[in-house]
């Protein structure tokens, strides 16, 4: 015999002290912010709290540009398109949604940034990337 | 049985609402604090061990995310859960790594976040075919079990109101402590909210946003790096049946605690438990449990739990101190719950204990409760 | 700046679960308001729930034995504080008694609410009596609560 | 001088899509064929290691379902929430230490419970990648288009490898398929495409390791290694699998191999897509005569958690079963996004 059975359970996520910053600021100031680690001199996309390669807690909160680099994406049908982007200023990439049709990408291909008209100090303040017309296709 | 020892522990300051740190920052700090205190760098450790209830936050391997936290990139990194003994099951996880002659030091972090999710009701995800609709987390289920232990064994409210005063006095010493009152009274106790009968607010463990962490080394190692390790001289384990109906009169009998208690006192040499130990660190859940531990743990005789804790034996000028911490009465996060009874005991043997230090103290005994009636048991010791 | 942002989100999900046989069989005797425990041969326990599997003696569980509806208190709760049911994501307000209930012919507990909800009245030891719902679905709930049996 | 761990006792359940059996009963079964494998009854059993995972399985604190068939009533059980060859490298430490003689292992997973790549997402970072809908199946879609760049024969060659994998297995959970319609099945996270994705199934897998002392016959479980890579995919080389480089390189400084010289005369890696496949040879760099996922591996039929456990079992059959006895497999396990995470065995046959 079978039984299905549902849940429903909300849960509250502290973004900490790094994550804070960077959604506030994507809030109040349509910025993306990274995180500098001296010891690794390396930039990383989004901010955090330490860094990956040498475990690091004295990183600086740096401002990246609203310009990006497409470094992977992957369209799931039903689904939208989702990338791999290194922000402008970034040794790092992070992942977010494209915007467009499949067609319109290809890897290194310039971005821009593209952010909600309403925001609330979340992941999705910023909608995602879309191909920058400013530069060659 | 190849030895190791602790070398170090850390904890984070435990609260209602540690809002200020995701995760894996709250994580940091526990593992700060416990490099620190054993003097090592990140690049010392080898293998990690992570403890947490991912249902209460509503994760899945948590170890992903949090990892990082607990400077497990690129090292070996396994997470154990298994509910309230996941703390102290990741201990023992984390010493037959550090004994199996594969690593030479293993950091090991419980963490909870209680705040971040509903954990009664997470704890209430049972058997849908069985309980799943009439569970009430672990509230209902401690307070069923004390309406048998009073019954048979005569325990009163007011000798359960003790522990909590006693708990409460103790974390007043205790700087990670959630809560701690110096001046709590029994009348306090009695006098709070009722939350499932006969348990009252101060009965009861608090949920606590926290994490725990210490640094276990292989015994070559352990001489090298600590001029006086925590040796952890036993360890046994004993899970029960699935459900809360099958194990009768629970609190009473706790076979599982009762056999891994009998098991490391056997291989330690312990013969008489309240004189040969000098401090214990238990996972009491609730007031009532201290009590009913203290009979399965050989502490007292059946029935003698109520006077153990009247004459003050186990007060910190008492025979057996039981937590100088305060206990999980005044710190649960989950997860990290069982990591600080074994961080306390080995803080305790490592004279690093602070206001609440057993002068003294060479052999301690920390134990693990988890779910239904699951058990963990260490002791602690001053020599291999 | 010390601004504490979070992150909010709701886990809905489902889940097919899978009864097992001893325990589909268990439910379609519910809808008839019959109540059957698996006994060991090895330790002669009877258990409920009934499962495939004796974990005290390691033998497998086949046969069955009839249990009655009414049995005695082994132990009681009245819990007050309220509790998010995970199930319908709704709030449920105490107070409302809980018991753990020996039914005549089972050896182990069934966890169940109690209609009593005043403590003074409850007891280890009373007899007690289940009350069923008038639509029988096969499962534990069919059983309403336990009432105490005067 | 470690003690020697064999593996002296398997059993699993057929991969299915789906099993009616409860998880217990699953369960059950795997450890019963197991323990009859392995010559012993329950009482010789020291410890238990299981391996699940709460959200896959719909229940808090999932082990407690399998205690009492697992044998774990009144014994030591610990339980790891990864991927099953993890749980084996914790067993192997407990024989390692001294602790236990005789240690069962235990994984299980029943993906037709529930959308599987959907549960997924809760293992993704919450701030900033859960919320936007990621899961599993997306971050392996961003690894493939990577790989995929500049090679215009990469699509080919991975529908070339699941159609090798699936043509070889006696029952595999997707139906043998050309490369061409590889090619044409359904787009999942391209470039990937349904055919090129392991069939995900329900299973259970149990195998019983015990010391020498023991006296206990089979392969022996000479190395383990594990790793976990970071978190961030754009933290991470997604073109290389250095986490099971520096897993490999664990497990062969704990066999006592010297890395650069170990031969392995089986590979059983842990692909959940087909393009892993080249991730992995590349990081063992495996010989050309080295046999590669005998029964058609995971390509053929994955059960998640139970996956890694499921390529030990293939690999101690295949050692028991080699003519000379005495050779040596590669045995492999991943999790978490990309797998994140990575384990590796090594295991010699004992000679005849």
């Amino acid at each position: 015999m079978m039984r299905e059975e549902s849940i429903r359970i909300p849960f509250r996520f502290a973004a900490g002290r790094a994550g804070s910053r960077m959604l506030a600021a994507l809030r109040d100031d349509k910025q993306i912010l990274g995180s500098h680690c001296p010891v690794c001199v390396r930039t990383l996309a989004p901010a955090r709290p330490f860094c990956p390669e040498c475990g690091g807690e004295n990183l600086k909160t740096v401002e990246l540009g609203s310009g990006a680099v497409l470094v992977s994406w992957t369209d799931m049908p039903g689904r939208g398109l989702f990338a791999l982007v290194r922000p402008d200023g970034a040794d790092t990439a992070m992942i977010h949604k494209l915007l467009g049709q499949s067609g319109d990408f290809h890897i290194g291909a310039r971005l821009r940034a593209v952010f909600a008209a309403e925001r609330r100090g979340h992941i999705a303040d910023l909608q995602g990337f879309e191909p920058d017309p400013g530069s060659a296709a | 049985m190849r030895p190791a020892a602790i070398i170090g522990t850390g904890q984070t300051d435990h609260g209602r609402c540690r809002d200020d740190v995701s995760q894996p920052e709250l994580i940091r700090e526990a593992a700060n604090r416990a490099l620190a205190d054993a003097d090592i760098s990140p690049a010392d450790v080898d293998a990690v061990v992570l403890a947490n209830m991912e249902m209460f936050e509503g994760r899945a391997l948590p170890e992903l995310w949090v990892g990082e936290g607990a400077f497990a990139n690129r090292k070996p990194c396994l997470k154990v859960a298994t509910g309230g003994t996941s703390g102290t099951s990741s201990c023992i996880a984390g010493f037959h790594q550090a004994a199996s002659g594969l690593f030479d030091v293993v950091l090991v972090i419980g963490f909870e976040k209680h705040s971040e999710g509903h954990t009664q009701t997470g704890m209430a995800l049972t058997d849908p075919f069985w309980d799943r609709g009439v569970a009430s987390g672990a509230l209902g289920n401690f307070a069923l079990s004390i309406s048998q232990y009073m019954a048979e064994r005569g325990v009163t409210r007011e000798q359960a109101a003790r522990v909590a005063v006693k708990s409460r006095r103790n974390a007043a010493m205790n700087p990670h402590a959630h809560l701690k009152d110096a001046n709590a009274t029994i009348e306090d106790v009695m006098s709070s909210r009722v939350l499932a009968h006969p348990v009252r607010l101060m009965d009861m463990c608090p949920q606590s946003d926290g994490a725990a962490a210490i640094v276990i080394a292989s015994a070559e190692h352990a001489a090298k790096l600590c001029s006086r390790p925590a040796w952890i001289k036993a360890a046994a384990t004993r899970h029960e049946q699935p459900y809360i109906g099958d194990i009768d009169r629970r609190l009473l009998t706790m076979r599982t605690l009762r056999d891994a208690a009998q098991s490391v006192y056997a291989r330690t040499g312990i013969r008489e438990p309240l004189k040969q130990l000098d401090v214990a660190e238990i996972y009491e859940p609730v007031t009532y449990a201290e009590l009913a531990w203290y009979e399965v743990l050989g502490f007292c005789a059946e029935g003698e739990a109520g006077r153990l804790i009247e004459d003050g034996i186990t007060e910190m000028g008492g025979e057996l101190p039981v937590n100088p911490s305060g206990g999980v009465l005044c710190a649960n996060p989950v997860g990290a719950t069982g990591v600080i009874r074994v961080a306390e005991a080995a803080a305790q043997i490592l004279r690093r204990a602070g206001a609440h230090q057993i002068d003294g103290a060479r052999t301690a005994l920390a134990t693990g409760y988890g779910v239904y009636a699951w058990a963990d048991a260490l002791i602690l010791g001053s020599t291999p | 700046m010390n601004e504490r942002i979070s992150v909010d989100v709701e886990m809905r999900q489902s889940w097919r679960y899978a009864s097992g046989a001893a325990m589909e069989r268990f439910c379609e005797g519910l809808r008839n308001k019959r109540i059957e425990a698996l006994r060991c041969e090895g330790c002669g326990r009877r258990y409920l729930p009934p499962r495939p599997f004796c974990g005290n003696c390691h033998l497998h569980l086949s046969h069955w034995v009839p249990v009655a509806q009414e049995g005695v208190l082994e132990a009681w709760t009245v819990v007050c504080l309220p509790f998010l049911d995970g199930r319908t994501g709704t709030v449920r307000n105490g107070p409302y008694g809980m018991g753990l209930v020996r039914l005549d012919g089972a050896d182990t507990t069934l966890n169940h609410y109690l209609a009593e909800t005043d403590p003074s009245r409850l007891a280890v030891g009373l007899r007690v009596r289940a009350a069923w719902r008038d639509d029988l679905r096969g499962a534990i709930d069919d059983i309403l609560h336990f009432e105490v049996m005067q | 001088m470690r003690h020697q761990v064999i593996i002296a006792g398997l059993g699993d359940t057929e991969s299915a899509l789906e099993d009616s059996r409860s998880i217990p009963e699953m369960v059950l079964a795997a450890v019963q064929t197991a323990l009859a494998d392995a010559g012993i009854d329950y009482g010789a059993i020291d410890s238990v290691v299981t391996a699940s995972v709460d959200l896959f399985d719909g229940i808090t604190a999932s082990n407690i379902a399998v205690t009492e068939v697992v044998g774990a009533v009144m014994k030591p059980e610990t339980r790891i929430s990864a991927d099953g060859l993890a749980a084996i490298a914790h067993g192997a430490c407990q024989i390692w230490s001294g602790a236990y003689e005789t240690v069962l292992v235990v994984a299980h997973a029943k993906t037709s419970m529930a959308r599987y790549q959907e549960l997924t997402q809760w293992a993704m970072d919450p701030i900033h990648v859960q919320p936007l809908g990621v899961d599993f199946l997306t971050c392996a879609g961003l690894q493939a288009r990577l790989l995929a760049h500049g090679d215009a024969g990469a699509d080919r060659r991975w529908a070339q490898i699941a159609a090798d994998r699936r043509g070889r297995a006696s029952r595999p959970l997707a139906p043998a398929s050309s490369v061409e319609e590889i090619l044409a099945s359904k787009p999942v996270a391209l470039p990937l495409r349904q055919g090129m994705c392991a069939p995900m199934g329900d299973g259970a897998c149990a195998i019983v390791l015990r010391g020498a002392a023991t006296g206990a016959q089979g392969p022996v479980l000479r190395g383990i290694g594990y790793d976990l890579e970071p978190h961030a995919l754009g933290d991470r080389d997604l073109t290389h699998w250095h986490g099971l480089e520096r897993a490999l390189q664990r497990a062969c400084k704990t066999a006592e191999l010297q890395r650069a010289y170990a031969h392995f005369d089986f590979a059983e890696p842990s692909c959940l897509f087909a393009h892993e496949e080249e991730l992995f040879t590349a990081a063992v760099k495996l010989r050309e005569d080295t046999e590669i996922s005998a029964d058609g591996g995971l390509l053929a039929a994955c059960v998640p958690v139970v996956a890694g456990m499921s390529r030990l079992a293939t690999a101690t059959r295949q050692l028991r079963g080699a003519e000379d006895g005495g050779r040596r497999a590669l045995v492999h396990g991943t999790w978490g996004p990309v797998a994140q995470g990575q384990v590796v065995a090594i295991l010699e046959g004992t000679p005849l």
